[in-house]
C-alpha cells in the first residue's frame, strides 16, 4: 500500500457520537499514528466490543470486528494467534473492559498476546445512556465525575477502580494514559503503543458529554510525565497509577519480555520429532 | 487351541477393582492384545469418584466383526476385591464365568457361575514384587484360561514400562506368568474360547473417541484450538496440546469458556480453521458468542462432550441432552450445524464433515459427542487420508475484490469471505443486521433480506448432506411397520436390539441421523412414509429428537427416552421392541410429567438390581463425580 | 365543540422531528392531556440512534375505548422538519390531516390529504423565547385545531418545568397560547374531532410496560433486584433503583449478567425473593446460572425485553424471537416457566403471576417483553392491589425441620425451601444431581426420581394455570374455521385485524397465550379442536411458537412470520385473514428457507412504501442504535 | 445454637479429597474457627463454586451454596444483600477464582461487600485432573510448582497471577495469607478475616498432591508476618505481596471502611420520604 495520509484512514460511515464527545478525538489520534507507522490497512485489525466507543472500527479503513459486549480481548487474542504478522488492534470502552469484560485483561496481559489496547475511559456507560460505570467516581471523591446515575440515583456504593494499577499488577508490558483533549500526545503514545512488542494498554481519558462531562475536572488534574519518569522502574509506574489525585498523562512502564508468540513459536522444537514432519498418517500409525 | 470348548465370537469380559489396583491396564492390555490379533475390539471404562482408589471398571467386548455397543451381560467378570464383586455382579451372565480374588465373598447372585478363584493379591504379593502387579496377574491368568498366546501380551509390558528399567519390567513378566501358570489347571474349567484369525485386510487402529476427533480436526486442517477444560471434552484440547504444534497448529488453555470461544471466532475471522471443547456447561456460556458467529457469519466447531445434566449434572455419566441447546441456543433466529457421532470412527469422518459443513456455510457447527463415546475405545480400520473431500471457504475472487461485499446476497446465501493480511481488502464483521458491505442496518429489509440469507445457508448444507448421503444411515427391515430413529451414540445398541428381535421375527426399521440441524427432510420423508409407528428413541428426559422433528418437519412422532445416567442396552432396546410389537415385556408404568404426558412419551423404568439391572450394578462401579 | 365535524372515536396521531426538538413532549403532553381527560391513549416512540438530534417520533392513539395497538395508518401527522417529513409521511392516510413546519417540501404523496401549515419554529423564535419552544407551539396548534381544552395542557407545563424558574414556564406558556392562536383559523379545515366524555369510573393511570413491570415486582414483595443495563430493559433496572429502596428492597447494577443472575440466586437462596432483567444478549449469557435455578431449584424471574437478533442485531427493534432460548436455553433437560405479556396491564398483572408461578414451582421464570412493549405507554385503570393473590414460597413446618430434607420427593415435586437464619435447620443446594438431602448423588435411581420431581412442577404449574384461568385468552368468533394462535405483543393487532375481518363477514377465532411453557395444554387442545386451518402468528424469523405447539404437544399447526424489526400492523393481518379465507391480496410470494419451507411457514412480505408501507417508513423514523 | 467444639461441624458426607491434599487441612481449621468464634450454622452460608476445593460447603454444618464454576463471588454477594444478618463464607479454588470467576472479584472488593472469601490455591486444576491454572509457576521460575501440565505439554506461555497484589489493587478491605501445613495460625487467620467488617480475602496454600505437589517448595518459601509488619499500611502490604520469592503468611492488610451493607442502609434517608413509607397506592397514584 502506498502512503496514506490521516485522512485517508476514514471511511464512507458518519461516527453516531453526539457533538463533542471525546472519541472524535480519539478517532482523529489513531489516524495520524496509522499515517505515521504506514499501517496497512489490508494487514491489519482493529476489534471492539459493543458501547458508543467499541463503534471505532466502523469508522476507519482497516479489517475490524465489531465483537459482543465484553469480549474484545479473547476476540482479538485469536487474531493474533492464528497469524502473528497481522497488527491487531483492541477499543473499546470503561464498561466493555472493566465491567462485563473484566475477566478477560488479566490473562491477555499476562500472555503478553502483542496487541494494543485502548480503553476510552469516559467513566460512565455512554451508548445504554449514563448508568454507573466501573471507573464512575465514588461519593468519597475517588475518580472523575461522581454523580447519581439512573442506576445509583440514591448515591455510588462501589469505589471506582484503578485501571492503570490493574494492568500493572496483571503484568502489562506496556502502560499508558493519553487524553482525547491533548491529541498530539495521544497519537505519540498509540504508535509507542502499537510498535511495543508485547501487550499494550492505554487508557485513554475521553469524556461523554452527555451523561458525564468531566472536561473541566480533567483538564485540572492532568500532568503529563515527558520525561520526568523512567519507564523502566515498575514501583514507580505503580506510585504515578497510585496518584489518584493527578492524571499522569504518557508512558508509565514499558518492558519487553517474551510474548506470547515467541513462546509458541519457541515451543515448535520441543515437539517430538517424528511428529514434526506433520505427517498425519505416522501419527496415526501410533494408534495400531 | 482345545477342541473341547465351544468357539465364540463375541464376549464379554469386564475387569472390576480398585483405581489404585491398577484395573484399567489389565483391561487395555487384553484389549489390545486381541485387536493385534486381528480381533475388533469395543472398550468402555468407568473411573472412581476418588482421585485415587475408588472402584472402577473395564469392560472389553471382543469379537470378529465390530461390536457396535458395549452389549447387555456379562460373559465373564474379573473381580479384583469383594467391594467391586458386589458392585458388579448382577451384571454377569446367569452361567458366565466368574473369575476373583479369594478376597471376595461370592453370594448366590451367581450361583449358575463358573467360579474360578485366583489369589491374584498373594500370587503378586509373594513372587512378583508386591501387590501392584496384581493386575498382571489377573492378566495372565485370564490369558491361560482363555487358551491366548503369552506372546501377545508380553511386548505390551516392555513398551509400558521400559522406561522404568529392568527390575520393573521383571516383576510385571513374572506376574504375567505366575497368573497364566495358576490358570492352566483350571482351564478346562471355561466352556468356550475366542474365535481367533488371521489378521485382516486392512491395517487396523484402536482409537478413543476423543483421540479420533483430535486426529479427524488435524486431518481437517485445524490451525487454531482454544479450550477450557471439562470432563468429559479435557482429552480433546490436551491430545491437540501435544499433537497439533508439530502440524503448525496453536493450542490454548485460556481462562473460561467465553473466551475459548472468542479467540476461536478471532482465529476464524483471520483465515484459519479454529475449533473449541467443551461439555455442556461450557456450551451454556457460548451461547451469546454462538449467535455472534451466527451473524457475522463465522466458521468454528464447537466439541460438545455431553454429560448428564442439567447444571453441573452428572459429569461422568452418560446423556444426549444438549441437543436443544445446540439447535435453539442463543437469542433471537441464529441458524447453526449440529451433527453427533454414533462411534469411535465417526469421531473421526464426521468431524471433517463439521469443519467442511462451517466452513462451507460460514456457520457455527455444533458437534455433539457424549460421555460414552469420550471414554469408549474401539478398533477400526486405518483411514485413508487420500479419501476425505476437505472443504475449504470461499474466498473472494480478483473480480469480487473490486467491489468488496463480505455479505452479497447470492442463491445459496454464501457470500466470499475475506483473509485479513492475504486479500488485499477490509471490511467489518459485527454483530448488528448490517448491508451487503457489513456496516450497521437495521432497516427492515436489510432485516428481512439478511435474515433470509442466514437460512439459505442451512437448505445449502442439506443439498450437500443429501448429496453425499452419508448423514443418515438405515438399517433393519426396510419395509417394517414400526421404525425408529436414533441419533449420537444409541445407533450400535438399536442395531443389536434389532438383530436380536429380528430372531424372533419381529421387524423394526431404523435411520440413525448425523445431521441434526438442518435435517434432510427429503431421506426422513422418504423413511416414515407409510409407517404404523415411528419411535424416537434418545438418551434425555423430554424428547429432544423426538421434540426437534415435529418441530421442523410439522410431523408427529412418538418419543422413547431413558434418562438415568447411562446407554442403552440392546436387550432392554428389545424389550421395547417387543412391546411395540404388542408383547407385554412386563414394562413398569412410565412415568408421567406433564410434558412426557403430552408428548406421550414412553421412559425406561430405573433399572432394578439383578440380571435385568446391569445399569443400576454398573451405576455403583461407576458413581464417580469428576467435573 | 363545533357541530359542523364529525365525532371520532379512534384518533392516531404521530409527532415526528429531531430529537433535539423536544417532539417528544409534544406528543407526551398530548396523550397525558387527553388522558386526563378521560380518553384512553396508547403510544409508542421512537428515538433516534444519535444520543442527540436525529430524527424521532412519538405516535398517540386516543380512543373511548383502550386502543388495541398502535393501529396501521395516520390520522393526524405533525412534522417539526422536512427530513422527518419524508420519513414518515407514507404512514398518513390518503385523506389524512398534515400539519408542518413551512420548512417540509410536501410533495404528492399527500396529494389528498388536508394540508395545514404552521410556522412552529418562527413563532417559538419570535415570540416565545426560541426555538426551544417549537414543541409547545406545535402542541397548541394541535390543540385548537381539533378544539381540545387550554386548561389541560397549561398544568403539565408546570408539572414538568417547575422547578426551572418563572422564564421557562413563560416561554411555554407563551408557545402554548401562540400555538393555539395560529391554529384557530385554520380548524375548520380539519373534518373531525375527537370524542369526549366525562370520566370514565375507576381511576385510570398511564403506564409504560416498564414502569408496569416494576411496580408489579414491588406488588410482588420484591426483596433484591441485580441487573446490568441493556436496552430495551434498562428502564426497568432504572426505575426499581429509584423506587425499591423505599420498599426495603435492595437494587444493585452489577458488573455483568452472569453476576446479576448470580446475584439474584444468592438472594433467592437467602429466602428472599429476586429479580432481574436484561434483554437477549444477557439471557444468552444467564443460561448456564438458569440451569443451575432449574437444578437446584431455586424461585428467580428473569425479565427479558426482547428485541430483534440475533446477536447485538437489531437493539431498537421489535421481535419476538428468544422464545426458543427461554425454554430451551440450558444444557439437560431444566425446566423453566415462561410467560409472555400482551400489552401494558400485562406487564403488571402477569409480573406479579411470574413471581407467583416462580415461588410456587420453585423454578427459574422467564417473562418476554419486548421491545414494543417497553416503550409503548397506555392508559388502564388503576389496579386494586387488593385483588391480587400473592403466592409465597412453601417453607418448611416444624414438623418438616425433624428431619429436614430439602428436596424430599412429593406429588407436586414441590418440597419445602428452608431460609438461612429464619428456618434453624441447614442444608446444601448444588447444580450436582442429588438425593433428597442436597448431598451429591449421580445413581441412575437418583437422577431418575429428581428429573421427575422437577419436571413434575411442571404440572403443578398448568393446573395452576388452568385453575386460574388468566393464561390464555379467546377472541374472535369461536366456531369459525380458521384460527389463529398468538402470543406477546401481537394480540391487540390481531384482535383488531379479527374485528375488520368480521366487517367483511369473515370470521377467526383466535387463541392468545401468555403462558408458554409450560403450556396450557387442555386449553389448547379444547381449543384447536375443529378448526380447519390454524396459524400461528409471531414475529419472529422460524415460527418459534409455532414449533414449540408441534414440539410438546404433537400437533401439527400452520406458520405466519413476520421479521423485519417492526410489529404486525392490524391491516396486515387482516390481509393475511383475506388471503386464509381465499381472497387473493396480492401477497408477494413468501420466501422459502428450509426451515421455513419444510414448515410450510408463510411470511409477511418486506413492507414497500406507500400506502400499505408503514413499517418501512417507521423503520426510516426510527433507525436508531441504542444497544 | 449451644457451643460446638470443632469436630461437631463435620457432616456426615466423607470428603472424596485424596490421601495427603491440603484441602483437609483448611477444612480442619475452618472447623476450628467455627468452633472459637462460636458461628451458628443455621444462620452461616458457605458459597463454592466447582473444584475439588469447592466440594468444601458439603462437609460443614451449615447452609451451603455449591454453585457453578465461576460464581462463587456473585451468588455470595447475593446472599448478603438478602440478608445482612448472615455469615456469609466463599470458598473456591484458583481455577474458579482467578480463571473462569476473575471477572468478578475487582466488583466484589470494590463493593466492600461483607464477606470473607477463601481461595484454595494448589496452582494446578486438580479436579480436571491437572490442567495449568493462572497460579501454575511459569518457565521462568514466577510462582509455584512450574509443571508441564496435559495442557501446555511443551511448555508453559503464561506468567502467573499473583492473587494478593491483585485484590490489594482491587481495593480490598482484607488482604491474607495461609497455609494448609500451618493449620493453627490459618485458622487464626479465619478467625480475623470472618470477624473483619468488609470484603474479605484469604489465599490458603493448599497443594494438590497428585498433580501438584509443593509441599517441600513451599515449606521453604514460607514466612510468617507475625508481628513484623504494620497490617495499615498499604505500601508495605504491596511490597511484601510483590516478594515473590517469600511467601508471607498472614495479614497483608486491613482497613475498615464503609460496607456495601452500610452504604445501601444509608440511602433509605435519601429517598423520597412520602415514598418512605412503602405504600405501592399512592406511588402507582402518581402515574394518574
Ligand atoms: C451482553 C450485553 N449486555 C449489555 C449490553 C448493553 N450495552 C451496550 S454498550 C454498554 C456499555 C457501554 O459502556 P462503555 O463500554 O463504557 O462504552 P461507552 O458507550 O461509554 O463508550 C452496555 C451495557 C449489550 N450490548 N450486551
Ligand atoms: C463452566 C464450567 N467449565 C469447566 C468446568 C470443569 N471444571 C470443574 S472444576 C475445574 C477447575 C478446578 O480447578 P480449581 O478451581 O483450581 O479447583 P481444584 O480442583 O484445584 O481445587 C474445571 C475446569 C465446569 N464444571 N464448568
Ligand atoms: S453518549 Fe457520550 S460517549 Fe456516547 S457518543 Fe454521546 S458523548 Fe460520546
Ligand atoms: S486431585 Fe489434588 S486437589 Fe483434588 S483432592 Fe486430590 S490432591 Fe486434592
Ligand atoms: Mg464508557
Ligand atoms: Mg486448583
Amino acid at each position: 500500500m502506498p502512503f496514506m495520509p490521516p485522512k485517508e484512514y476514514k471511511t464512507e460511515a458518519k461516527p453516531i457520537w453526539c457533538p463533542g464527545c471525546g472519541d472524535f478525538a480519539v478517532l482523529a489520534a489513531l489516524y495520524q499514528a496509522f499515517s505515521a507507522l504506514d499501517i496497512d490497512p489490508t494487514k491489519t485489525v482493529i476489534v471492539s466490543g459493543i458501547g458508543c466507543s467499541s463503534r471505532l472500527p466502523v469508522f476507519v479503513k482497516s479489517y475490524g470486528f465489531h465483537t459482543v459486549h465484553g469480549r474484545t480481548l479473547p476476540v482479538a487474542t485469536g487474531i493474533k494467534l492464528a497469524n502473528p504478522e497481522l497488527t491487531v488492534l483492541a477499543m473499546g470502552g470503561d464498561g466493555d473492559a472493566f465491567a462485563i469484560g473484566g475477566g478477560h485483561i488479566p490473562h491477555a496481559a499476562r500472555r503478553n498476546v502483542d496487541i494494543t489496547y485502548i480503553v476510552m475511559d469516559n467513566f460512565i456507560y455512554g451508548l445504554t445512556k449514563g448508568q454507573t460505570s466501573p471507573t464512575t467516581g465514588s461519593q468519597e471523591g475517588t475518580g472523575h465525575g461522581f454523580k447519581l446515575t439512573p442506576t445509583n440515583p440514591h448515591g455510588q456504593w462501589e469505589e471506582p477502580l484503578n485501571p492503570l494499577a490493574m494492568l500493572l499488577t496483571y503484568g502489562a508490558s506496556f502502560v499508558a494514559r493519553g487524553y482525547s483533549a491533548k491529541p498530539k500526545p495521544l497519537a505519540e503514545v498509540y504508535q509507542a503503543a502499537i510498535r511495543h512488542k508485547g501487550f499494550s494498554f492505554v487508557q485513554v481519558l475521553s469524556p461523554c458529554v452527555v451523561f458525564n462531562k468531566t472536561y473541566d475536572e480533567l483538564d485540572a488534574a492532568i500532568i503529563p510525565l515527558e520525561g520526568k519518569h523512567d519507564t523502566s522502574d515498575f514501583r514507580a509506574a505503580m506510585d504515578l497509577a497510585w496518584d489518584t489525585q493527578t492524571e499522569h498523562l504518557g508512558i508509565f512502564y514499558q518492558k519487553e519480555r517474551p510474548t506470547l508468540t515467541d513462546r509458541m513459536a519457541a515451543i515448535g522444537t520441543k515437539s517430538n520429532p517424528e511428529q514434526r514432519a506433520g505427517d498425519l498418517s505416522k501419527l496415526i500409525a501410533k494408534y495400531r | 487351541m482345545d477342541e473341547l470348548h465351544h468357539i465364540v465370537n463375541d464376549v464379554i469380559v469386564r475387569f472390576a477393582g480398585d483405581g489404585g489396583e491398577g484395573v484399567i491396564t489389565t483391561g487395555e492390555f487384553f484389549g489390545l492384545a486381541l485387536a493385534r490379533s486381528g480381533l475388533d475390539i469395543f472398550k468402555v471404562t468407568s473411573l472412581p469418584a476418588e482421585i485415587k482408589g475408588g472402584p472402577a471398571m473395564i469392560q472389553v467386548r471382543v469379537g470378529e466383526e465390530p461390536p457396535k455397543s458395549q452389549g447387555s451381560f456379562l460373559d465373564i467378570l474379573v473381580c479384583f476385591n469383594n467391594e467391586v464383586y458386589h458392585l458388579n455382579k448382577a451384571d454377569l451372565k446367569p452361567n458366565g464365568v466368574l473369575i476373583y480374588d479369594p478376597d471376595c465373598e461370592i453370594d448366590e447372585t451367581n450361583a449358575d457361575a463358573t467360579k474360578i478363584e485366583i489369589p491374584l493379591t498373594e500370587i503378586a504379593k509373594k513372587e512378583a514384587g508386591g501387590a501392584l502387579s496384581k493386575n498382571m496377574v489377573a492378566l495372565g491368568a485370564i490369558g491361560g484360561l482363555l487358551d491366548i498366546e503369552a506372546e501377545l501380551f508380553e511386548p505390551l509390558v516392555h513398551a509400558r514400562w521400559g522406561k522404568k528399567g529392568e527390575k520393573v519390567i521383571g516383576n510385571n513378566l513374572a506376574a504375567l506368568r505366575l497368573g497364566r501358570d495358576f490358570a492352566q489347571n483350571l482351564k478346562h474349567l471355561v466352556p468356550f474360547r475366542i474365535q481367533r484369525h488371521p489378521h485382516k485386510g486392512a491395517q487396523v487402529i484402536q482409537l478413543g473417541g476423543n483421540d479420533a476427533i483430535a486426529l479427524g480436526s488435524i486431518a481437517s486442517g485445524l490451525s487454531v484450538f482454544a479450550g477450557y477444560p471439562i470432563t468429559p471434552a479435557s482429552t480433546i484440547l490436551e491430545k491437540l496440546a501435544v499433537m497439533l504444534p508439530s502440524f503448525g497448529g496453536k493450542v490454548m488453555q485460556v481462562e473460561d469458556e467465553i473466551a475459548a470461544l472468542g479467540c476461536v471466532l478471532g482465529a476464524s475471522y483471520a483465515g484459519y480453521k479454529a475449533a473449541t471443547s467443551t461439555s455442556g456447561p461450557g456450551v451454556s456460556l457460548m451461547v451469546e458468542e454462538i449467535g455472534l458467529a451466527s451473524m457475522a457469519e463465522i466458521p468454528c466447531v464447537i466439541f460438545d462432550a455431553q454429560r448428564g445434566g442439567p447444571s453441573t449434572g452428572l459429569p461422568t455419566k452418560e446423556e444426549q441432552s444438549d441437543l436443544n441447546l445446540a439447535i435453539y441456543g442463543g437469542h433471537g433466529d441464529s441458524p447453526r450445524i449440529v451433527l453427533a457421532p454414533a462411534n469411535v470412527r465417526d469421531c473421526f469422518d464426521l468431524t471433517i464433515e463439521a469443519f467442511n459443513l462451517s466452513e462451507m456455510c460460514q456457520m457455527p457447527t455444533l458437534f455433539l459427542t457424549d460421555f460414552y463415546l469420550a471414554q469408549a475405545a474401539a478398533t477400526t480400520p486405518e483411514p485413508d487420508l487420500s479419501s476425505y473431500e476437505i472443504i475449504n471457504r470461499l474466498r473472494p475472487t480478483a473480480e469480487d475484490l473490486k467491489d468488496y461485499k463480505r455479505f452479497k446476497l447470492t442463491e445459496s446465501g454464501v457470500s466470499p469471505m475475506a483473509k485479513p493480511y492475504d486479500d488485499a481488502t477490509f471490511y467489518i464483521a459485527t454483530g448488528l443486521e448490517h448491508n451487503e458491505i457489513g456496516n450497521p442496518d437495521i432497516s427492515p429489509a436489510a432485516h428481512r433480506k439478511m435474515s433470509d440469507k442466514r437460512h439459505q445457508k442451512l437448505q445449502t448444507a442439506i443439498d450437500y448432506a443429501e448429496k453425499k448421503g452419508t448423514f443418515a444411515r438405515q438399517y433393519g427391515d426396510p419395509e417394517a411397520d414400526i421404525a425408529v430413529i436414533t441419533w449420537g451414540s444409541t445407533e450400535g445398541a438399536m442395531q443389536e436390539a434389532i438383530d436380536l428381535a429380528a430372531r424372533q421375527d419381529l421387524s423394526v426399521a431404523q435411520l440413525h441421523l448425523l445431521l441434526l440441524n438442518p435435517l434432510p427432510d427429503q431421506t426422513i420423508f422418504e423413511f416414515i412414509k407409510n409407517r404404523k409407528r415411528i419411535i424416537v428413541a434418545e438418551l434425555n428426559y423430554t424428547g429432544q429428537l423426538a421434540q426437534r422433528l415435529r418441530a421442523a418437519l410439522n410431523i408427529q412422532v412418538e418419543s422413547f427416552t431413558k434418562c438415568t445416567g447411562q446407554p442403552f442396552t440392546p436387550y432392554e432396546l428389545l424389550k421395547q421392541i417387543m412391546f411395540y410389537h404388542g408383547w407385554d415385556t412386563g414394562q413398569s408404568e412410565p412415568v408421567l410429567s406433564q410434558i412426557a404426558r403430552v408428548q406421550k412419551q414412553r421412559q425406561a423404568p430405573v433399572p432394578a438390581p439383578g440380571h435385568e439391572g446391569q445399569d443400576a450394578a454398573m451405576a455403583g462401579a461407576v458413581a464417580v463425580s469428576r467435573i
